[in-house]
């Protein structure tokens, strides 16, 4: 990006883009003004922006366009939920807040359908045939299962049961012990805890590149927007 | 003619002077009238005593007093009497033994004269030398006790000596027993229960002591009843009576079996502690009658170690006893003051001789009796240790005293002329040193410290801000900042990417056999935070869509979605160098609120979800997605993002509803452990993959068309390179410096 | 002690759209699947309602710090004059205005991929700290496998460590076994996990809605 | 189903006789000590909520951590400092209201009780983490407890916590966060340790049951698992 070329609002933009990413960088050295004042810009326009999409987004199409429209079945389906929003609105005292319950209580309900129906159908059912499919035939179909892809379902499938024996709760007590699980349950667990370290070890490893990548980002804008001033002879 | 030294103003003076001709004082003390009867006699007997023995220290003068009006006094004369031939103040050794075989004759004349009839005749309340005002109600109840009930010498043998009063082992336990006075008698009613000094116990407890004594008191109605039987022999059938009428507590019923032929000797009467050596005797009056006096040295039950030697100072390592510990075992503090005075009380003079009994039961034969050295285990227990100066027991010398010298010379009862200090006399002192065994000491300190570690409160282990930790920060800041910059600077050659991944193949692959202006729907899920990343990854395979032709649908599940997809696209023109235009050659169909529940829903009904577009247009209207009526209808569905929960989510809840579809992802690098599995799978969910920055640099060198992700990554690899050193280098440190302190640790652990 | 309930309505309410909305993920009959949508739908209504509530109340904790000259009532007021002058004017101009995106890419990206920027830095401090923090064996299993994950992302110097780098290398292998089956054991625990707290809810033993 | 029967039946069962002891799990016996000390030295505990959608499949983190600040408000509602919960979600922070709310209804000091103490304070995650870092710095919180849904921004948090010296007890459902969670957290709790909160801070008898529901759940995938393997190896699956 070339910044001689940039229009003033442009312009403009970038030194606004510089002042910012040095004025969050300045958090290295401690909790500072500059970081303050930037981070509070950020938080105000993160908010004004999620407003003004929800209402383009959500209210516009889902609640206003339905109650011009005047069609009576869509006003039935909007009016109960524009009752239940407007309760909400009640949390807004201290004394009245218990009158915005309904509304909440409504939210909490369809919640906990999507908590235990996405965790069945999303991650139980799922991951455990992913797990036994992994001693399916591939799907080259080359004759049955090799034996180095043997080895490998085997410890993908051990890694697995031990890491969920590592969360086994229920112990045992013995006088004057600490509560202590069955001793196979110890050994299996202490076999998960490894693999827990490793799958750790690798997200962590992602997450710092992906970190590392944005700082890299930051950098080279940082670099053009100097290289550019630096040219156009400050 | 020898000259006499003025007490007041130390001048010499003549012999036959008696007043000081300097300072007018009175050399000579003056002689006051005493009470006419015995008092004269008991104070002649003290001058006597006095002039033979001026050296006599005070206390032991103030013993003999006692001793001589306790005997004098006692109505028995004829004891009295032989204590005046005693005068010899180096004989005051022998007063003791004198004392002793005095008590011994007294036994051997009145062999008639058993405990058991002195009790009647000598009833306590005739001794006019203790008069009834002063006498508390047990000691009034005790008194009125007939002194000839028959001591069962089974039950008070010479180690289980115990006061009539007391019931007997098998009895009614006193309820508020807490210590015992004797170690055997286990039901025995601890002295300090009945000691205990009247404005330390508490109104209910004199009550309870009350209540716990009516039956003594219906014993003595019973007693007076059976006046007209004087000797114990129709004792028992008073007792008998008694039995029939109502419950008699066992303690009297053993008494009723008392056999008359074992008298009980004089001697024994006496217990040892007393007819011990003066030692002894000074310390049991202080134990018994020194007033106030904490005499803690009770035998706790739990003790089964004899008691410490006597008279052993308290050394400065001994700790003081414990608050709490002294609170548990209540002080056996006998404050003889209000009660007997300094003499000795009846009951220990009038206690009846009897026999010893062995452990087992068995009644000892007189000379198995315990021989006079031995001290009886309860005495032994009840001996103290260590003792600490008692401020009152210098206030009983002090009422008897009379002045030998100053002004008030021959007063009685004067405050002393000289301090405390200046006495040549050692102030006894008492033990106040729990007598422990080791291992119960141990035991008491660690329950200290555990009571007192729960009240202290533990300071909150806040770490000190160290300066390091923030130099160390500034430091890891800067070696990234100059690792990515100056390649940047240099323009460092790139370094060729990995060998080319195969899901980034697949890819490519997949979008190459796309046909010409294919419906393709792009989920734009990554917020601004990874923007850098993820446009640098995902531009190569737009750029690729973009050469391909394929109308673009863009949906997002984040509120900033839209706008991120609008600014790729521009990007993604002035890289590649494309015009799509929106409502031409793509649609933003914008925010699809809801998460999970959205997508699902989106699955299945887009155009319900969806109606218009972000410029409020409707949407599908359009020819390119006239034939869309599910995600299903899609040529091919790229999702973009930077959430492992969003990936899933798509893979699990949406995927399956695609039927053939082809699903890809560009991810970040955070996003990519979770998503590799599901591309190694067989049943194969995803089919291609981009991840992170190399991924994006490999697509790129794949389709031969540098971009963003080729600026990157030399500054990128550059800094991976330094992160590993400085991982490593930190590490070893820390992690050497840990090795250090367990091993110095481990070194402790072995030596303590 | 158990809390008595002491909003029974909020409690039917939740238990009733709760099962409605759960019995439709396992029954795949129209009606419930119908009812499910509409739930759906009113949900994203009430969450959108939410969040304007919960922005204004955002501001009313500031307006009130600014009010009050608590600590940082200065910030208070940069945030309150951040939220109207975004909400005005990407209210105003719309969301894909020209505006909007320069309100965008000046401001909310900047600061936020700068955020992300710093967060080497941190995790970088955290690594390094980590084993005078941790000092076991899976800190240093942890460690261990993080240096052979980055080391085996990019070429060192150019150069490619044939037994890490590459397809059939320990980074990809690390990546496609363990991690794999530590991923799929956290994942399966975690769904226990909430399954429990969603029946718990669903009890009305938990009632987070103040019932 | 299975589920539900197992969690009510050993809840009944719980009720009237002692149930089986739960291994220890070092991050709660901290958790409760601190508690005590920060109340004692008047110092303020923050509850960082992450941001998870209440009706999403995260809504589930959420709850715990809704459920562990009303155990911890009824310790410190006496504190000079009272708790403070910040989250990133509108409706999440509308929940921990009413949550604090009825804390101190149930204590009985409902008076002392201050809507802004369930706060939200950022709608975006990066612009949560910054508002919570901005509480941190200026209410002098003693105990910074992370639980709930978050990303890799938890990072800023507990690195801010790690800053101000204070002692932090982080979990989340979510795998990056508790990868960075690891490193950068005093203590850590992993995967679904978060969920057995309630039960360790003795929320009441139905988290006890719930965890050996759990249990009990585990071994069954585990055996379904192995059957499958077994079915799939002989060809049947």
């Amino acid at each position: 990006m070339n910044f001689a070329e940039l229009n003033l609002a442009d312009l403009i933009g970038a030194v606004l883009g510089l002042v910012f990413t040095l004025s969050i960088f300045s958090y290295i050295l401690g909790d500072n003004m500059l970081f303050r004042i930037a981070s509070s810009i950020f938080i105000g326009a993160a908010a004004g922006f999620a407003v003004i999409l929800s209402i383009y987004n959500v209210l516009i199409p889902q609640v206003i366009v339905p109650l011009l429209e005047g069609d009576s079945s869509n006003m039935i389906l909007v009016f109960i939920p524009l009752l239940l929003s407007l309760l909400l609105v009640f949390k807004l005292s201290p004394k009245l807040s218990g009158l915005g319950n309904p509304s909440m209580a409504f939210l909490v309900g369809v919640g906990v359908a999507a908590v235990i129906g996405g965790a069945i159908t999303g991650t139980i059912f799922p991951q455990s045939l992913a797990t036994i499919h992994l001693f399916g035939k591939s799907s080259e179909g080359s004759s049955g299962l090799g034996i180095f892809r043997f080895i490998e379902s085997s410890i993908i499938l051990m890694g697995t049961i031990t890491t969920l024996v590592y969360f086994h709760f229920s112990a045992r007590q013995k006088p004057g012990q600490y509560p202590r699980r069955w001793e196979p349950i110890e050994w299996l667990s202490w076999i998960g805890q490894c693999f827990i370290a490793v799958t750790l070890g690798v997200l962590y490893a992602g997450v710092l590149l992906s970190a590392l990548a944005a700082l890299v980002e930051r950098v080279s804008f940082l670099w053009k927007l100097v290289e550019s001033m630096y040219m156009i002879g400050f | 003619m020898s000259d006499i030294r003025c007490p007041m103003c130390g001048k010499t003076n003549p012999e036959q002077e008696e007043i000081c001709q300097f300072c007018q004082a009175r050399i000579k003390p003056l002689l006051v009238n005493y009470d006419e009867n015995e008092s004269d006699q008991s104070i002649k007997s003290e001058d006597e005593f006095e002039a033979t023995d001026s050296g006599i220290p005070d206390w032991l003068r103030n013993l003999r007093q006692d001793e001589s009006r306790e005997l004098f006094g006692n109505e028995d004369q004829g004891f009295s009497a032989e204590k005046n031939s005693s005068t010899d103040f180096d004989e005051n050794q022998t007063w003791l033994s004198d004392l002793r075989s005095d008590q011994r004759d007294e036994s051997d004349e009145s062999e008639e004269y058993d405990f058991s009839s002195s009790g009647e005749e000598g009833n306590i309340e005739d001794d006019d030398s203790f008069p009834d005002q002063e006498i508390p109600e047990w000691l009034k109840n005790i008194r009125s006790q007939p002194a000839d009930s028959e001591i069962d010498d089974q039950k008070f043998g010479a180690e289980t000596y115990q006061p009539p009063f007391v019931e007997s082992e098998s009895d009614e336990v006193v309820p508020n027993q807490q210590d015992h006075f004797l170690p055997e008698a286990s039901s025995f009613t601890s002295i300090s229960d009945r000691y205990e000094p009247k404005q330390d116990v508490s109104d209910d407890v004199d009550e309870k002591i009350d209540d716990e004594y009516d039956w003594v008191s219906e014993f003595v109605e019973l007693e007076k009843e059976n006046d007209k039987q004087p000797d114990m022999q129709s004792f028992p059938g008073s007792l008998e009576k008694i039995e029939d009428s109502q419950e008699i507590p066992d303690w009297l019923a053993d008494l009723a079996s008392y056999n008359e032929t074992d008298t009980p000797h004089k001697e024994d009467v006496i217990p040892e502690w007393l007819s011990g050596d003066q030692l002894i005797n000074e310390q049991v009056s202080e134990v018994f009658y020194s007033p106030g006096n904490d005499y803690q040295e009770q035998t706790p039950e739990w003790s089964d170690e004899p008691l410490q030697s006597p008279g052993a100072e308290e050394s400065e390592t001994d700790e003081p006893i414990p608050e709490f510990f002294q609170g548990t075992i209540p002080p056996f503090t006998v404050d003889i003051e209000n009660f007997i005075g300094d003499e000795f009380p009846e009951w220990l003079d009038s206690a009846p001789a009897h026999a010893v009994q062995d452990i087992d039961g068995s009644v000892l034969e007189d000379d198995a009796r315990i021989q006079r050295g031995d001290l009886p285990d309860w005495l032994q227990a009840m001996r103290p240790v260590e003792t600490i100066s008692s401020g009152h027991s210098i206030v009983t010398e002090q009422d008897n005293r009379i002045e030998s010298a100053g002004p008030l010379i021959g007063m009685q009862g004067a405050l002393p002329a000289e301090p405390d200090i200046a006495r040549a006399k050692k102030t006894p002192v008492y033990s106040s040193r729990l007598q422990v065994s080791e291992k119960h000491q141990l035991q008491a300190n660690l329950i200290e410290q555990i009571i007192k570690s729960e009240g202290e409160p533990v300071a909150m282990h806040g770490k000190p801000i160290l300066a390091t930790q923030q130099f160390l920060r500034i430091a890891i800041f800067t070696c990234l900042f100059l690792a990515l910059l100056v390649p940047m600077v240099l323009g460092i050659p790139k370094a060729p990417p990995n060998q080319f991944s195969p899901e980034a193949f697949m890819l490519s692959r997949l979008i190459n056999q796309l046909p010409g202006n294919a419906p393709v729907l792009l989920a734009v899920d990554y917020s601004a935070s990874l923007s850098g990343e993820l446009d640098a990854a995902s531009l190569p395979v737009i750029d690729q869509l973009m050469i391909k032709g394929a109308n673009l649908t863009i949906v997002s599940t984040i509120p900033t979605g839209p706008m991120q997809a609008e600014r790729l696209i521009q990007l993604a023109n002035q890289v590649g160098g494309h015009k799509y235009q929106m409502s031409i050659q793509y649609d933003n169909l914008g925010y699809l609120p809801g998460g999970v529940t959205g997508l699902l829903g989106m699955a299945e009904l887009p155009r319900q979800l969806f109606p218009y577009n972000l410029l409020g247009e409707l949407a599908w209207q359009d020819s390119r997605l006239s034939g869309i009526y599910r995600l299903a209808d899609f040529s091919m569905i790229l999702v973009l993002t930077d959430d492992p929960e969003t990936a899933r989510t798509w893979i699990e809840q949406v995927q399956p509803e695609l039927g053939d579809t082809p699903l890809g992802f560009v991810v970040a690098a955070q996003v990519e452990p979770v998503i590799a599995p599901y591309l190694a799978d067989s049943a194969k969910q995803i089919q291609g993959l981009v991840s992170g920055l190399s991924g994006g640099y490999s697509y790129e060198i794949l389709m031969v068309r540098p971009g963003i992700a080729s600026n990157y990554w030399s500054s990128y690899s550059v800094g991976v390179l330094v992160v590993l050193i400085l991982v490593i280098g930190i590490s070893l440190f820390n992690g050497g410096i840990q090795l250090i302190n367990q091993t110095r640790k481990m070194g402790h652990k072995e030596q303590s | 002690m158990k809390p008595r309930i002491r909003d029974p309505f909020s409690a039917s309410l939740a238990i009733a759209s709760g099962l409605i909305v759960l019995l439709g993920y396992f029954l795949d009959t129209p009606l419930l699947m119908s009812i499910r949508q509409i739930f759906i739908q009113w949900s994203i209504i009430l969450m959108a309602f939410a969040l304007m509530i919960g922005v204004t109340n955002l501001a009313i904790v500031h307006w009130r710090k600014l009010t009050l000259g608590s600590i940082g009532a200065m910030y208070s007021a940069v945030i309150l004059f951040s939220l109207i002058i975004t909400i005005g004017v990407v209210g105003y101009f719309g969301p894909l205005s020209s505006f909007s995106n320069q309100i965008y890419s000046s401001v909310l990206l900047p600061i936020e991929s700068s955020l992300m920027a710093i967060l080497t830095v941190s995790m970088v401090y955290a690594l390094a700290r980590l084993l005078r923090r941790k000092f076991n064996l899976f800190s240093i299993i942890f460690l261990a496998t993080v240096i052979i994950v980055l080391a085996g992302a990019v070429p060192l110097m150019g150069i490619e460590i044939p037994g890490l780098h590459g397809v059939e290398g320990l980074r990809s292998m690390m990546l496609r076994l363990p991690a794999l089956a530590g991923v799929r054991g956290i994942l399966l625990g975690v769904a226990l996990g909430s399954v429990a707290a969603g029946l718990r809810v669903l009890l009305s033993s938990d009632r987070p809605y103040g019932g | 189903m299975v589920f539900f029967f197992l969690m009510s039946g050993i809840a009944l069962y719980g009720n009237k006789r002692p149930l089986p002891p739960l291994r220890s799990i070092n991050p709660f016996t901290k958790l409760g000590k601190s508690i005590g000390i920060s109340v004692e030295a008047g110092k303020r505990i923050h509850l960082a909520l992450g941001r998870g959608l209440i009706t999403s499949v995260n809504a589930a983190s959420s709850y715990i951590g809704l459920n562990v600040m009303q155990r911890i408000a009824r310790v410190a509602t006496v504190s000079d400092r009272p708790p403070v919960a910040t989250s990133g979600d509108a409706s999440l922070s509308l929940l921990s209201q009413d949550s604090l709310k009825s804390a101190y209804r149930s204590m009985g000091v409902q008076s002392q009780f201050n809507l802004s103490s369930g706060r939200l304070t950022g709608v975006t995650p990066f612009s949560y983490a910054v508002g919570a870092i901005s509480v941190i710095n200026d209410e002098e919180s003693a105990i910074d407890v992370m639980l709930g849904n978050f990303g890799s921004e938890v990072v800023l948090i507990a690195d801010a916590s790690e800053r101000n010296g204070n002692a932090s007890l982080a979990g989340s459902d979510q795998l990056l966060a508790q990868a960075v969670l690891y490193a950068s957290s005093e203590d850590t709790l992993i995967g679904e340790e978060m969920f057995a909160a309630g039960a360790y801070l003795k929320s009441g008898v139905l988290h006890r049951a719930s965890l050996y529901a759990q249990d009990t759940m585990r071994w069954l995938i585990i055996l379904g698992i192995l059957i499958g393997v077994l079915l799939k190896l002989m060809g049947i699956l």
